[in-house]
């Protein structure tokens, strides 16, 4: 059978979507959403005391390039710092994914975009300024 | 595999392919060649189909010219044309829903000082023959309109249309492409002066397909060079396709009366089946002018692609828009183009890229059906529990 | 019948037709369907021969688009380059022995203000490098010369023209139809920026055909419409020919090696005997510079057809002049055209009718040409009897 | 087998001429040639004391259709007076062929050129005036 124009592990995640779902008390949840392209992402964050996520799942409505993304993205964010969270590029999702069609890689940014939000989103119900989402960017940028 | 998606290529009958193959192995000639058997059975065997060609349309066999594919057949009609009116007038009128191998050609021709009116559609999807009328003028020498959408289905009033231009002098353009052997065609009925057919939509094989050129109507050719198809198209002739298209058409013409039926009784299970499942499905196109056999609509909430894609993976193969609007292989998201026909049927934009087309064959069956509507609540399901869309309601 | 016109086409190979089968009765999918398995195969099988296709000449994948026919990939070669350039200067260089799909495309310019220079060949046919490099000037923006004439078989200095059209910064064209699968063809060697190629010349089918454009040259489409051949032209592709067409290229790339000594061996044979029959016979074409297997000559006293149709009738197929320029189908005796390249070659003008060519292909075998020795003697004896020119000797 | 451009008769008189070769002792020989088409057509005639043609015979460099054409001209003329001759137009001649391709109508034209040359040689070989086929030809052009 011929392949499509997704890999396995795209196709993977679109059959079996990982951490598909809400999550009833997350601290940070951010959504971004592309209308021209039809396509509105959701994800859901548990954030534990020690700034580790300890719970992610997310939502999509979209194509299968966006859902495989959003799943892809769910399943390098656990465990993660809030650090290692804005280090977490669309690049890495892709690769992740073995691959996008280059017109689909738009959905790989949409997730890192929609986890940027969902930080910003932890921090101001934490009652902070999501300024602090910025510093931190910016540090990771300087030091690499 | 269950194949629905018949607008974008049917699969060709065995009767079809039959016939072509001793085109590739003993009849493999170039028709140029009268003077030896083998160049004259394949010119022959040409001429055969031109006529049959021409029979299942209406038309004499010096009115066909044989193209490549419908979207070459509606260049010819276009640009062919206009290289003989260019001082006749520089207005053009299309409707706002044609295949993009009529709406690229006429929108460029901009450049070249034309001017285009593109009718709007109402809801069903029909141009409103009170508006052609309206928007024929003096300057007007083309009205190229579609017969059958093949993303909506809907079946234009075409004889109106022809009477109106016939009435007014004008030219008429007819792609009839997702038309032939789904819907008669007679070129006298619908008063056109071109028409376009491809041969993989009706049970022929890819390559060959046809502009009908009434006589007296000047077009001139678009690839240049030797003396095939009389001037009108060179390059040497793809006689196997042409052979399996004059079988096609034959075939189509005879048995159309008999598959129709079954084609028509197929859509209204699928439509009934489909309406009674969920609330938030909408059909789109005309409810009774429609292409037999052809059910399309969109469902809030899910995303087409994904859609299409659990159908393929449960086996079925469906469209979402038409095939040519799902440009996955372009290089950047800008050309991912959204389907222009439903904005124009009045879909809301943000959720264009969720429409899904149904299209039978005579190949189906009603079992088919049952499938389809077996596997659709369970597959909307898991895409409305993952949609973010849903969850907002 | 024993077929000696491969020029004008050859019989497809076995295991080519075999290997497209299936893709009329299974893979019958539209390419552009990406999202279901039979439309998914289509487009991986197309893919797999752009593959194929771009090895057999040296090229990459992506610098190849499919076309329906040699004249179609000329056409969108000059056109469609030409749509790109239209400021860079408006001088064409061409020889004055190429094929209709580019004298006519190329004579036609002139209207739109272009200045064409059609380079002579001499006696064997060739151009001279030396006259190319004189002919370029600063308006220069196209050079289009032909790899192998099949009408008298001449192999020009391809090379050589390239590289000259490389120093001096000029676009340079192959039409290389009468030469894939008989003569090697690589496109960094050849230094061309397009090449030309055709399925049904080396033993692929018809329908399909190919353009080479090199990376970063631009050219525009001719077919607008869909996404399909990444713009370059839009359509339904002809999966199944196209499949062929890939097979074929590995074949003729695989077998040339084995299978031109024999054609040479033929050639040899064929040339010898019949120079050892006549006085009055004239081969035509250059000695070496040769396609293999090709010969081609006029007789005195004899006119071209009448000899082709004793040859037809006694069971050989031949050609008299081009395929294109038997143009028997014309309304009109002033259609009947003269071959353009026996007059460039020196054939005296009023004999001109009288030329034929025998193109062996890999199925042909010595045998063959044993045979055509054989009838050849009583046919022309029997035509000179008859002729009011032999008379007057 | 199929066809080819030409009819069974024209396909019959070219591979079986009739009357071809040359009359020693012709008193009318006509040429024509069209060097556009390179085709030369050459007729000898033989007519008896009562102005009947005894013999006829012709040559021809040319193409399928003209060597049918002399052929079955020669056919049409054998014991034809000078006058019927005269009226042997070259739609006969293709009608007597079962058809032409258009473009090749003008060899049956120059067949009944052949013809016309024939007899002005004819009446030249006699040491008459040729205006006389003029003359006649005007006659018949006033009787029909
Ligand atoms: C040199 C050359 N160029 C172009 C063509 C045209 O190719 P096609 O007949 O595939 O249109 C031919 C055809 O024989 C040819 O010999
Ligand atoms: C209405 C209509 N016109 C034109 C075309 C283009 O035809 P082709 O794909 O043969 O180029 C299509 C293709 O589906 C069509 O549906």
């Amino acid at each position: 059978m011929a392949k499509g124009p997704y890999s396995e592990t795209v196709m993977d995640h679109f059959m079996n979507p990982r951490n598909m779902g809400e999550i009833e008390d997350a601290n940070g949840v951010g959504e971004v959403g592309n209308p021209a392209c039809g396509d509105v992402m959701k994800i859901f964050l548990k954030i534990d005391d020690n700034n580790i996520v300890e719970d992610v799942k997310f939502k999509t409505f979209g194509c299968g390039a966006a859902i495989a993304s959003s799943s892809m993205a769910t399943e390098l964010m656990i465990g993660k710092s809030v650090e290692e969270l804005l280090q977490l590029t669309n690049d890495a999702i892709v690769d992740a994914l073995g691959g996008l069609p280059p017109a689909k890689i738009h959905c790989s940014v949409m997730a890192e975009e929609a986890i940027e939000d969902a930080l910003r989103n932890f921090y101001k119900s934490k009652g902070k300024d999501d300024s602090i989402v910025d510093e931190m960017k910016a540090k990771i940028t300087k030091e690499n | 595999m269950i194949y629905l998606d018949n607008v974008a290529g049917t699969k060709p009958d065995q009767r079809v392919i039959d016939k072509m193959i001793p085109y590739f192995t003993e009849h493999y000639g170039n028709p140029s060649a009268h003077f030896y058997p083998i160049g004259r059975e394949a010119f022959e065997a040409m001429e055969a189909a031109r006529v049959q060609v021409a029979d299942f349309i209406g038309a004499t066999a010096d009115e066909i010219v044989f193209t490549s594919s419908g979207t070459e057949s509606n260049n010819l009609a276009i640009k062919g044309f206009l290289k003989n009116s260019a001082n006749k007038g520089k207005h053009i009128i299309i409707s706002e829903i044609e295949h993009f191998s009529v709406d690229t050609v006429v929108t460029k021709l901009i450049n070249d000082g034309y001017e285009i009116t593109k009718l709007k559609v109402n809801k069903g999807g029909l141009v409103d023959p009170a508006d052609l009328e309206k928007a024929i003028k003096d300057e007007t020498v083309l009205v190229s309109i579609q017969y059958v959408n093949p993303e909506i289905g809907t079946i234009q009033y075409t004889e109106e249309l022809g009477a109106i231009c016939k009435a007014k002098g004008v030219t008429f353009h007819v792609d009839a492409v997702a038309a032939a052997g789904f819907v008669e065609i007679d070129v006298n009925k619908l008063k056109c002066d071109m028409l376009s057919i491809a041969s993989q939509n009706f049970f022929g094989p890819k390559g060959a397909a046809a502009l009908y050129i009434r006589e007296g109507v000047k077009v001139s050719g678009l690839l240049d060079g030797g003396f095939q198809e009389r001037g009108y198209r060179s390059g040497t002739e793809n006689v196997p396709a042409i052979v399996g298209m004059g079988l096609a058409a034959e075939i189509a013409k005879a048995e159309m009366a008999e598959y129709v039926p079954k084609l028509e009784a197929m859509q209204k299970k699928l439509w009934d089946g489909l309406g009674g499942l969920f609330d938030f499905l909408h059909f789109t196109g005309h409810d009774t002018r429609r292409r037999p056999g052809h059910v399309s609509f969109w469902i809030e909430y899910i995303e087409g692609e994904s859609l299409l894609m659990w159908l393929s993976l449960k086996g079925f193969a469906c469209a979402s828009g038409s095939a040519c609007s799902s440009n996955i292989l372009a290089e950047d998201e800008d050309d991912l183009v959204a389907s222009p026909v439903l904005t124009a049927v009045g879909v809301p934009t943000d959720i264009c890229a969720g429409s899904l087309g149904m299209s039978m064959s005579r190949y189906n069956t009603l079992e088919d059906i049952d499938k389809v509507l077996e596997v659709m609540p369970e597959t909307v399901q898991k895409l409305c529990e993952m949609s973010t869309m849903y969850n907002q309601k």
